[in-house]
């Protein structure tokens, strides 16, 4: 009995794998297994290929498999395309009633899914449903959790709808039970008590995480301009802003976008944007003016492969330099780049107080597969999460009658009115300016403001640093690093490894860069081996910029896919000969 | 020139149905009037589902960043005055992210012809609001429906100066290949916005929708005229006028000099 | 209220008798007669030497990016209501590389005013052509003079539904102070082209140019028709009208809603 | 008798230190001087204080001293703020009877500029050509090189206004042989071999060297959006631009100006852009979209004070990292970073070359201080420097009728076609494509593609690279470090302190970098000092991240205002304990 599987699913945009996707992962966390899904979808509405894939599991996962076990095709070409990445003694699961295809080897299961959909629910689009159940049945899943994950995904169609749903997941259910090969991929049951332990958890992908972060730190204004993979940030945001009171107004361009977000904070709402990385070009002269003006302003930049428009629903982690730099002249910021769901919630929260304690630009680094992709985790709790307001409040404002926004301090925080809030007036300027805020030209002046954006700010953030995450580091034969996205990666390969003396170390934090954790966590390692997905290896050369440490190599993937763990893996044992 | 010197060999990427398969004929019709060979032809474009079509016409093609097709035009057209330059372009590329660079483009009047696949939203990012989005269309960020008004890109054009306006619709393909053709010729600067159904994303301006109220102006109406035109153009709702609104005779980008004093 | 009230502390970087002193005054007086205390008022502006004027008020100052004034005002008037934004622009600025957002913040209406401080030329960086320079006036980058056509902001703003157009002329400060009052009491987004002698770099549109132009819009005026507000901003040569040029009531972009189905 | 003399001249802007300072380079470098001219201005066009500074010497000079020997002040409140900046034995230039300053101090020389200006030439106007000639008296020059310099900067003008130049220069030049402090400046006469040899010398700046270097170059095509300090170079390309056939376009913003360059530059013609940090953020996007699309493209950074708007009008080295990086995704550019009018000339050449050569973006990092700085060079020799175009020439264009615009080489480049020259069509894609130009989501493609770009490319460059400038660095105690505008500095600190074994390394190519002579040139160092202009060593950490060599000290200066040799030297020497 294996204690995992992984299914795909895969067809043309427009068939519904998503949903079908969707639906699986609600079943199987109804049912108490761990999951990690993500998915892999081309830039178009309708045609081409599409998949999604699940990894079921009784412990947690948090990476993706080379080869599925079970790949069900919804169209006749899925099945040229995917049939290489069968795992061994796998099944492809193929409507040969209706694709007719020849020559196709025994690794395949005929289901009739078009008749059955016809026969049970008298319409062709219940194949999802079937194919749905028909997985449950294959890994043995109890048919209640099936109708609970149904429930769960059709909760707003009518009832005879989700009934023929359900019908139809029956009829799937009943032949993934009947298959003979069935006992490949009947998963162990998952005990009571995980059942009752897992009251409190959810499925997390990366867009809802950082949307839910950025609601429950309490954003006003949430602006943006559609960029995949970013675009359901704003998505998420807007289904609660009627509720929270956010002003969620779609830019015309991203410039507007970050310099909407700049006024909205600069009069008191705490504010956010996010992009990909063409959008994020567009918002560094913006990012440049968040730092001189020292307004606190939360960025997203969802990567996904470029130069240019480059793969527009596809994954990489290539805009590390660039956002590390981004924007003319020097001023401190912030940049996260979170390694899971559960992170990206904590870190965006955490982006919002901080840019407003410190008065800077944070920037949110992550990237498509981390978007998409979903896992089991612990609900937010939002009464924990409490927003602390790094301003002048309104009541002490009603006292102050004389201010000056810029005013010289030992942290270079300069306490923050609010516009309206006080009795005086304040000048905020993005030309060098005065404590007061007015032009200047004064060279002592330009070096003590120079130090106030750079140094000062920059020594306080290095106290707050969000440490690395680290496992198996003491005498370790090799360190997988890595940063965003790699989480998943670089845990499931350590564990993996664990015996064979192989450990990580995961910056969510990438500047400013904490070097002295670093040096402790790397300075006894035998070997460093980079993980990124970018051709560069930009985390490499930023830690040896920092640290001097040079990495030994680096696991390189710049072809718009993320990491799988089997071939990570597969690359550390030839690197140890193990 | 055939229909099949213009065939391209890439395969399409819309879903069928799509009012941009009656666009990309209309312009390959409007190709083979013209007469010109395919190298001598290039097609500019930002990004969006209207501006993947420079691939799916065999003629030049420089398929830009979104909302910049303009600019990278009129680099091309004024270093190579040898290529018949067309601008396909959607209403997000042209009028969202590509505003300014339509208004000042008009101002430079190169000899460039934009066609616009305009499906009053965002096609290939899933459906939010463009500038042309009906007031009140509910989408995923409008939750409350569109409150901003919708943008009317004829009168826009006219009020930057452009010297050709008009209006097609993706279903009167030979209507609108005239139109393109026009265009095409017209010495300068043409805009031609082009209804254009996105049968996946906007429920409501669907091809009965517009089949329901466009009427094509008839030669009773004066194209020549600037008030009549900001008038024609203003028009939109229940009746939805289709032609040449504006064309008037104007100088070039690479024509104009000013008097030497 | 009086004039002392707004009067700033920060020394003023204008060449003499640059036209900006008396939009500067304009405006004091306008914010007098307003009768909002200081802390309740916010300018706005980007860069160049307009977007310098919120220096010279004692009213909260926000000098943002070249270009950007009106994302960075819309932010601030929605995020905080209490306050009067006002923008104070350039012709560059506003119209050149912020025309984009002048469109869209048209169509987004809110209760902000704009006013643009029309100079024809880039002042700042030392006398190139802005969008509004004449036809063939010669700088040191349009060696062979300007051969794009000059934009019309007053047209612009009309065609892309500006509910409130107005023209007012640097040396006529107390009918400017008017339109300037009349702008910040109108509901919605206001536009006020405002022009401005630089007497450094624009050697035609002088004062005395302007002044042999101008003409006020009287009672006659009727400046709730669009057509008529287009053909009157459309004037321009001979005889320059400066006034209201339209003025229509909208719901701004705070009140607009639409009806829940 | 003093080796050279320092001049500053200083008023309001709008009274014409630049003329004066215009016509005193003039008039030295007749003389068969060696000269080195900068400006200090405000962002302003009437009022403030601006100043332009001329050292004069018998060798070549470089860069700044920290103490003008004679200062002339045009207005009132120049005296105060420049008083303070005066050398020991220098003089202070005032029209006292004008500004009747109470407790002016010995070191003040007062000429009654208006009054004699009004009497030679009945317009105070002429107080500039009075102050050239005095200047010229107090060097004890033949008052024929005043003519020469006087004729040769008012050029257009009238007769008249020549000749009351002229007369007004002659009596300032009287009062400079008559003043009994002269001694003090005056210069050694320059021999006649000197002065047959500058035959072919000129007074070059920064701007002029780009501009001319493009119009060489064959650029046909130049379109900007005006930002100081970058705005000259299209003032001078347009100059040219009837003559050369060049179209010079001003773009309604830096997005146009970018993609209109990239649109010519696919369609046949060398194209360029110019501007400074703010709107270099700007063009970030279109970087990106040359990387992309292999479109040659050569840009220009001339930095200025950041962040944001920063300080119009200054100077300043904070955007190395930016343009390093700048732009989503992965590909290859190269960035130069002349240290000279001359070097910008030669590199502008170069920029247009490679760029075309590799298919690829190339910079040009230059800031306020090189644009706006003048010495005497050589005068370029536009014979020597044939552009060589790396496209398929139009008669081989004619014969070729199947193209495939990425077609995969060795090289990384692909032959470049220009449309409508050959008898095929081309696809060019901002998306990731196969060779054929068309979009392609294949994974295979994708990694081609990058390789292509990147790595290949990259490689190529490194046999092309602009090796570092050197001196003295065997052997050194200290080897001084730095790139773009210090190399003056560098070369006069090393000069002067020689004997204590110093030496620099200067870079005119920060990237690709050139690791190899860089550790070939460094490794014997036992200290390195960088010295830059920005506030985080940016070159010290570029350096330590491509060879892992950690620089001892980094000097800094943050202030906008260039470095001056003789503080670099002071802190050298307290550096060393010398
Ligand atoms: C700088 C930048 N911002 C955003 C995007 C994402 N994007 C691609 S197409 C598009 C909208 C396209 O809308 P439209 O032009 O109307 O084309 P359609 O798909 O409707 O034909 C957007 C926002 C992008 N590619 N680049
Ligand atoms: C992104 C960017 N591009 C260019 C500039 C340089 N710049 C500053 S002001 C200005 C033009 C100003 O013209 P206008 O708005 O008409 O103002 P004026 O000085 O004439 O009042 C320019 C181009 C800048 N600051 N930022
Ligand atoms: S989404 Fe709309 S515009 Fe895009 S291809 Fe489909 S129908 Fe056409
Ligand atoms: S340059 Fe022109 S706009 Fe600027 S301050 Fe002087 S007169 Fe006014
Ligand atoms: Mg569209
Ligand atoms: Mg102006």
């Amino acid at each position: 009995m294996p204690s995992e599987i992984s299914v795909r699913i895969t067809g043309e945009a427009g068939q519904g794998t998503q949903t079908i996707g969707d639906a699986l992962s609600h079943i199987f966390k109804s049912a108490g297994y761990h999951l990690f899904a993500y998915q892999d979808f081309m830039s178009r509405i309708r045609g081409g290929n599409n998949f999604f894939e699940i990894r079921v599991a009784t412990k947690p996962v948090h990476a993706p498999r080379r080869k599925p076990d079970i790949i069900i095709c919804l169209d006749k070409s899925s099945v040229d395309i995917h049939k290489k990445d069968l795992a061994i003694d796998g099944i492809l699961i193929v409507d040969q009633t209706k694709f007719r295809l020849p020559g196709l080897e025994e690794s395949m299961y005929d289901v009739a899914f078009n008749e059955i959909a016809l026969r049970v629910a008298n319409d062709a689009l219940y194949v999802n449903s079937i194919a749905c159940g028909l997985i449950a049945g294959l890994a043995g899943l109890d048919f209640a959790f099936v109708e609970q994950g149904i429930q769960a995904v059709f909760d707003r169609k009518s009832k005879d709808i989700i009934q023929n749903n359900l019908n139809s997941a029956r009829a799937g259910f009943d032949l993934g039970l009947k298959n003979p090969r069935k006992k490949m991929f009947l998963l162990p049951v998952i005990s009571k008590d995980r059942l009752t332990d897992k009251a409190g958890e959810i499925l997390l992908d990366g867009s809802s995480a950082i949307a839910l972060g950025a609601v429950h730190a309490g954003c006003k204004f949430y602006t943006a301009y559609p960029m995949s993979p970013s675009t359901n940030i704003m998505n998420i945001v807007a289904e609660h802003a009627a509720r929270e009171h956010i002003i969620v107004e779609q830019a015309e361009d991203e410039i507007a976008a970050i310099n909407m977000a700049i006024g909205a904070s600069f009069a008191g709402s705490r504010a956010m944007t996010s992009t990909s990385g063409g959008g994020f070009c567009l918002m560094t002269e913006g990012l440049s003016l968040a730092g001189m003006t020292e307004t606190p302003i939360v960025m997203v930049d969802a990567q996904r492969p470029g130069p240019a428009t480059g793969f527009p629903t596809r994954t990489e982690q290539a805009d590390l330099d660039f956002v590390l730099s981004a924007g003319h002249g020097e001023f401190a910021r912030v940049v996260y780049a979170p390694g899971s769901a559960k992170q990206a919630y904590d870190l965006t929260m955490k982006a919002f107080n901080i840019a407003e304690k410190y008065q800077i630009p944070v920037i949110i680094l992550t990237d498509q597969h981390l978007q998409d992709s979903a896992t089991d985790a612990q609900a937010p709790d939002q009464d924990n999460t409490a927003a602390e307001r790094f301003i002048i409040s309104k009541e002490e404002s009603a006292g102050i009658t004389s201010y000056k926004r810029y005013a010289l301090t030992d942290s270079g925080i300069s306490p923050r009115a609010i516009p309206s809030w006080i009795q005086d007036v304040m000048y905020v300027d993005s030309d060098e300016h005065d404590e007061a805020g007015h032009i200047t030209e004064d060279a002592e002046m330009r070096k003590q403001m120079v130090q106030k954006r750079l140094y000062k700010k920059l020594h306080g953030l290095l106290q707050e640093l969000e440490q690395p995450t680290s496992f198996n580091t003491k005498d370790a034969r090799v360190i997988l690093l890595g940063f965003g996205s790699t989480l998943g990666i670089l845990q499931e390969a350590a564990l993996a490894l664990e015996k064979s003396k192989v450990g990580f170390v995961h910056l969510p934090q990438v500047w400013p860069f904490p070097s002295e954790e670093m040096l402790k966590l790397l300075s006894g390692a035998r070997m460093i081996i980079s993980i990124e997905n970018n051709a560069q290896g930009q985390l490499a050369r930023l830690l040896r910029r920092e640290t001097g440490i040079k990495v030994g190599k680096s696991i390189l993937k710049y072809d718009g896919r993320p990491f799988d763990i089997d071939s990570v893996i597969e690359i550390i044992k030839r690197e140890l000969e193990l | 020139m055939e229909m099949n010197d213009f065939k391209s060999s890439d395969p399409m990427a819309w879903c069928p149905r799509c009012g941009n398969y009656g666009i990309l004929n209309s312009l390959k019709g409007a190709l083979v009037k013209l007469g010109k060979h395919p190298k001598d032809i290039l097609l500019v474009s930002g990004i969006g589902q209207a501006a993947k079509m420079p691939h799916y016409v065999k003629a030049n093609c420089f398929n830009g960043l979104h909302g910049r097709a303009l600019p990278a035009a009129f680099g091309a057209k004024t270093a190579n005055n040898d290529l018949t330059v067309i601008v396909t372009t959607g209403d997000g590329d042209c009028y969202g992210e590509g505003g300014n660079h339509l208004i000042h483009n008009i101002r430079r009047n190169p000899d460039i012809t934009v066609i616009v696949s305009d499906n009053q939203i965002y096609g290939l990012t899933k459906g939010q609001a463009s500038p042309t989005t009906d007031e009140c269309t509910v989408t995923k960020i409008q939750t409350a429906g569109v409150i901003l008004e919708h943008l009317s890109p004829l009168v826009l054009a006219l009020s930057a100066g452009a010297g050709f306006v008009a209006r097609g619709f993706a279903q009167e393909t030979d209507h609108l290949s005239d139109l393109i053709l026009s265009g095409i010729n017209y010495k300068g600067f043409a805009l031609i916005d082009v209804l254009q159904p996105c049968v996946t994303f906007n429920k409501k301006n669907t091809y009965e929708w517009y089949s329901r109220r466009v009427y094509k102006l008839d030669s009773s109406y004066t194209s020549n005229d600037l008030g009549i035109a900001f008038q024609k153009s203003l028009e939109w709702g229940d009746r939805i006028p289709i032609g040449i609104l504006y064309s008037v005779s104007k100088t070039t980008y690479d024509q104009k000099t000013c008097p030497t004093s």
